[in-house]
């Protein structure tokens, strides 16, 4: 299992000035601490060959699952590593949101996230990934990250709540935001939206549409002086922060 | 007793052996159809006193039993992971501390320690010393609020003014250090807008005292009232395992009994190890052990905040950052101990002004979700008890 | 048993001790209890040092900053300099009814023109009339307080 | 006090008016002092201040004449008479129990032999009012509220009563003139100068009757068929207007009746030790007044300290320790009556 490192690739242009910090982020991002070494180790010699990849995240080890094997996974930390608190099971969508707004039009109301897919610690082979969180209360008390794919096409994740029973709540939100199937899962059914609500809302492709009813006010531009100079550009974009 | 099929003629009827249980369970299901008592389905909310905020309940009663009951949310849900797509770090600061509106300054610290541990900036000493101050103070608030609440949905109308009353003086003081009550937006990346006024220190030990007294103050009123203990001993208990593998946190799991506190065991991210203080549990894990733990951590936070003003670091408040802060590559979850339970943010940056994806987890969330679980076969009045011990904030369910 | 009844009687105490002590109450309207200087009522406009540079409006989280600004030919500094171009404000609004007084439209100022001002007497009977022209930001220029010292152990920035 | 003779039926329908306008009045004046002033200050905030200048004397009035001029809402599964019958029978009892309370030698609307029996089963009349207002609203909160008042108060008329038995032993008549004149010229131990107060000798019959009216009231610690963070109004939740006004009355008029009952039992009601013959008449009401506001403080000072019990814990404390102290009580002031 290469030991994936997650040191930024893209050098942040803004923060030459802290050269220095930029190598401890680097080291805290990926050292792990002897505790959740032997958590690990723990993990992948239950779980085997189900554990396709691990990182780490500033002292917390991030694991990513075979998908058939999620189940497995979870009642291997509850029952072996003594992980018996579940915080939350929720999901991602890795491919970076449509331009809203064109490109040179200035409008810098929503932050630019890079163009191309990359993928976060412990990487993922698809766009979706459901990922928890399971804590433990006595001893230790450590914390894991759980990640596993989910195939595109057929949108489908094995269901915790047999294991863990405070799952359901957590699904039934993911299946509702995101679209994810839970085989296993007692009632998907809405959770936080209308019962008739289309679509699923933390898609990345779906349109926050509070932002395209009402102009952005900072698209304004300050009129140029009428006569000689009216060809210098109204107000030099400035790079808003 | 279908009627409709042709009976044979009388003579005729089949010769049938009938035991004795049978003839019993006949007459009963007899007396069934008679009696037939359908249950009676009571919508508890989404407007209704003991919900604080828009929860709905919908309750099927056998009589004043409850039989099932399903929580229903999403009244107040704003969609924040959504908008938080969309917002650079400092517009999300703004928008994250309407989570949890009693203790929102508690709900900043675990964002912005998460993009500090992103960009690998250490606020400096005097900043999180005052991170910590503040954390506490606005758990105070948030306890005095519940202390006098609870009494209130039990049934005694006058802890309620206490409480309000003494969560005014802690509110003035978050107001006099960040200028906001409720939504003091002071956190920054690297540190703290601003340093504490002239003055602060005097009536901030004042205040203190004044909420220890009126801890004592409840404790006469309301935990030494046999009436209460009456309503509340063995009422709505969470077994530790079940509560934990629901997500409880906080109080209400400490209440189980469970000694987990993330302000001691989780991540350091506020100096709470150079504090001496106790984690408070109890064994019961009944509405009264969480009222009573409360309690005690009210009276903790008010002795920390003394401890921390002792011990209060002199120097800047905010770290040298540079003006554009963009977060590099990278994901980071940070959970901390909020009022209500564990509150935690999963940042995924991929080194821009704002964030990739945030994952809210919110305590009163996986608090509720066991509800249904508790609430089966608990009288009506002990459903407000129930609802008012866990202690939840609708903003935190719904996110 | 006896633990009840000393129960029930120290809860009544309470309740009589704190009738017998005078009451916390402000009566608003004829006694004032004014807001910590620092407290965030209203945003107030110094128009001079406004340089139409529109970083507030773009930063603001609601979208409550309408800038209109146009540009104008000023009298060099030095007599011998070329007529220095410069940005004037034309209309300044801010939408309160939408403002969740979040501060980063102050902070963000680089020309220090927006100030937090304690006054918070300025509630309308329409929701429209929230929409307050930088005349009306003007007039709260008077009531923005003076920084108030630090506490000892505070570095002054 | 009266020269000419106006026949008994006039002076009845006089007596019978009088009472009519005191019982709004009395509920006035028991909510403005102890719902609005008393519990604000014991919650330490000031109640209303501004209405009518000193103290917000005003208020409640203000609040009456608010309420008449509110639409009367009725909804529309709601079984129309029965709705707008049940404020009319609660507040009847409680006018019915004014009748046979004796302000002073003379002042007493009709000084019935059976005074104290008579007033303790009106009283019990409101609970056939509050079923009719919880099944009239066709409101699942509303036929809660009222399916526990009616559980509540059948419980706790017993006790009522058996308290007022140890008082009627010892003054050996159930009316209400003769228990305050058996008070007025008693003697403890041969000194007569304070008269006989029952509540000296009768201090658990005076603590049961207060549990068991704090009960009949429904006000905490057993507001049970009215808990606000429950049921939010109880069988009030549909009234609206008028109507809801009708219940205040009846709340406080009741608990007015009651604070005059156990005053008129307990504390010697108009009589005060060294007055007699037409004096009293003139210094009767005002004393009772005093003495009903003392009772009344404490009630009032119960309702707004403690949290409320629950239905199925309340009817134990009845009936498993309340009645068994007063059948205690009785038979103790039975032997002591018949010993001395």
């Amino acid at each position: 299992m290469p030991d994936d490192d997650a040191t930024p690739e893209a050098e942040p242009e803004a923060a030459s000035a802290d050269g220095d910090a930029e190598a401890t982020v680097a080291s805290a991002a990926t050292t792990l601490d002897p505790e959740a070494t032997e958590l690990l180790a723990r993990l992948e010699a239950q779980l085997g060959d189900a554990v396709i990849e691990h990182g780490a995240a500033y002292g917390d080890v991030v694991v990513r699952v075979r998908p058939d094997a999620w189940l497995r996974t979870a009642r291997v930390c509850r029952d072996d590593l003594g992980c018996d608190y579940l915080s939350f099971v929720s999901a991602i969508d890795w491919m970076p949101a449509p331009l809203l707004v064109d490109e040179g039009s200035g409008d810098t109301s929503t932050p630019a996230q890079p163009r191309e897919t990359t993928y976060g610690t412990a990487g993922s082979d698809g766009r979706y990934q459901v990922f928890a969180i399971v804590e433990s209360t006595q001893g230790a008390r450590r914390r894991m990250v759980l990640k596993t794919d989910v195939d595109e096409q057929d949108l489908r994740a094995e269901s915790w709540v047999s294991v863990y029973p405070g799952a359901d709540w957590h699904e039934r939100e993911t299946w509702e935001m995101f679209g994810i199937e839970f085989d296993g899962h007692p009632a998907l059914r809405h959770l936080y939206l209308p019962f008739e609500f289309e679509g699923h809302p933390l898609r990345k492709d779906y349109p926050l549409l509070a932002r395209e009813v009402k102009p952005w006010p900072g698209l304004v531009d300050v009129e140029p002086m009428p006569g000689e100079d009216a060809g210098e550009e109204a107000t030099p974009a400035v790079e808003a922060p | 007793m279908t009627t409709g099929t042709e009976l044979p003629p009388p003579g005729q009827l089949p010769e049938v052996h009938v035991d004795p249980s049978m003839l019993r369970q006949l007459a009963e299901s007899q007396v069934n159809v008679e009696l037939d008592t359908g249950d009676m389905i009571l919508n508890l909310g989404p407007q209704h006193p003991a919900t604080h905020g828009t929860l709905r309940l919908v309750v099927r009663l056998d009589g004043e039993r409850v039989i099932a009951a399903d929580p229903v949310i999403g009244y107040m849900h704003r969609g924040y992971e959504k908008l938080t797509e969309f917002r650079t770090y400092p517009q999300i600061t703004t928008l994250i501390n309407r989570i949890d509106w009693l203790s929102s300054f508690a709900n900043e610290v675990p964002f912005i320690s998460g993009a500090e541990m992103l960009m690998g900036i250490e606020a400096p000493p005097r900043a999180q010393y005052i991170r910590t101050a503040l954390t506490e103070l606005s758990r105070i608030a948030t306890f005095l609020l519940f202390l006098g609440e609870m009494g209130l949905q039990v049934g005694a109308i006058t802890p309620a003014f206490y409480g309000f009353r003494d969560r005014e003086y802690v509110l003035n003081l978050i107001e006099g250090v960040t200028g906001g009550r409720f939504h003091p937006n002071f956190n920054r990346i690297g540190g703290l807008k601003d340093d504490l006024p002239w003055g602060w220190y005097s009536e901030c030990r004042s205040t203190m005292a004044k909420v220890l007294a009126s801890c004592d103050e409840f404790e006469n009123l309301v935990v030494g009232n046999p009436i209460f203990e009456q309503r509340t001993r063995s009422i709505g208990i969470i077994p530790a395992e079940l509560g934990a593998a629901y997500g409880v946190s906080g109080s209400n799991i400490r209440a189980s009994g469970v000694d987990w506190d993330l302000r001691r065991d989780g991540k350091p991210y506020l100096p709470y190890n150079e504090l001496d203080w106790k984690v408070w549990t109890h064994p019961d894990g009944d509405s009264f052990a969480r009222y009573w733990v409360r309690l005690q951590e009210t009276r903790e936070s008010a002795r920390m905040v003394l401890q921390l003003l002792q011990q209060m670091p002199a120097g800047p408040v905010m770290a040298k950052v540079p003006r554009i802060i963009k977060v590099p590559e990278g994901e980071v979850w940070v959970n901390t101990e909020n009022p209500l339970g564990e509150m935690g943010y999963y940042i995924v940056s991929k080194g821009a002004t704002g964030p990739f994806r945030v994952k809210i987890r919110s305590a009163s969330f996986s608090n509720v979700s066991i509800l249904p679980w508790m609430l089966r076969g608990v009288y009506v009045p002990d459903i407000i008890t129930i609802l008012a011990s866990l202690y939840f904030i609708l903003g935190d369910i719904d996110r | 048993m006896k633990r009840e009844i000393k129960g029930m009687l120290t809860g009544l105490g309470v309740t009589f001790k704190t009738m017998t002590k005078p009451a916390v109450t402000v009566q608003y309207p004829h006694e004032r209890e004014d807001p910590p200087t620092r407290a965030r009522g209203v945003i107030a406009l110094k128009e001079e040092n406004c340089t139409v540079c529109m970083l507030c409006a773009r930063q603001c989280p609601d979208w409550c900053i309408y800038i209109e600004g146009h540009k104008e030919q000023r009298p060099p500094r030095r007599e011998g300099g070329r007529p220095r171009s410069v940005s004037v404000l034309d209309r300044f609004d801010i939408d309160y009814a939408l403002c969740m007084y979040c501060g980063i439209c102050v902070e963000v100022c680089p020309f220090d023109a927006l100030f937090w001002s304690p006054e918070f007497e300025y509630s309308e009977s329409r929701i429209a009339d929230l929409l307050h022209d930088k005349d009306k930001l003007g007039e709260w220029m008077q009531t923005v307080p003076e920084p108030e010292p630090l506490e000892q152990g505070a570095v002054s920035k | 006090m009266i020269a000419f003779d106006i026949g008994w039926g006039t002076t009845l329908a006089i007596k019978a008016i009088i009472v009519l306008a005191i019982v709004p009045l009395t509920a006035l004046i028991l909510g403005y002092v102890f719902l609005l002033k008393m519990m604000s200050h014991m919650q330490s905030r000031l109640g209303p201040m501004d209405p009518g200048g000193f103290h917000g004397w005003f208020q409640l009035i203000g609040d009456g004449v608010k309420f008449m001029q509110k639409e009367d809402i009725m909804t529309k599964e709601a079984d129309r008479r029965v709705f707008a019958l049940a404020p009319a029978v609660v507040v009847l009892s409680t006018f019915l129990v004014f009748v046979v309370i004796p302000a002073g030698p003379r002042l007493v609307v009709a000084p019935l032999d059976v005074g104290i029996f008579y007033a303790l089963a009106v009283s019990s009349l409101s609970v056939i009012g509050v079923l009719m207002a919880g099944w009239a609203s066709a409101n699942k909160f509303a036929l809660l509220g009222a399916l526990r008042a009616a559980a509540q108060l059948i419980a706790y008329e017993l006790p009522l009563v058996l308290a007022v038995v140890g008082v009627v032993i010892q003054a050996g008549t159930m009316n209400l003139q003769g228990i305050v004149g058996a008070q007025q010229n008693g003697e403890i131990f041969g000194w007569g100068g304070l008269g006989q107060p029952y509540i000296l000798t009768q201090f658990i019959g005076f603590a049961l009757f207060m549990i068991a009216a704090q009960a009949e009231l429904t006000q905490p610690p057993f507001d049970m068929p009215v808990a606000e963070s429950e049921l939010v109004a109880g069988y009030m939740v549909e009234y609206t207007g008028f109507r809801f006004l009708f219940f205040f009355i009846g709340e406080f008029g009741t608990a007015f009746a009651f604070s005059a009952l156990a005053a008129t039992m307990f504390l010697g009601g108009w009589s005060v030790p060294w007055v007699h013959g037409s004096a009293a008449d003139v210094l009767g009401p005002l004393v009772l007044f005093a003495k009903v506001m003392l009772v009344a403080f404490l009630m009032f000072w119960a309702r707004f300290t403690y949290p409320r019990l629950r239905e199925d814990q309340l009817q134990a404390l009845a009936w498993k320790w309340l009645i068994p102290i007063a059948l205690i009580n009785i038979l103790v002031t039975g032997v002591l009556k018949v010993a001395f």
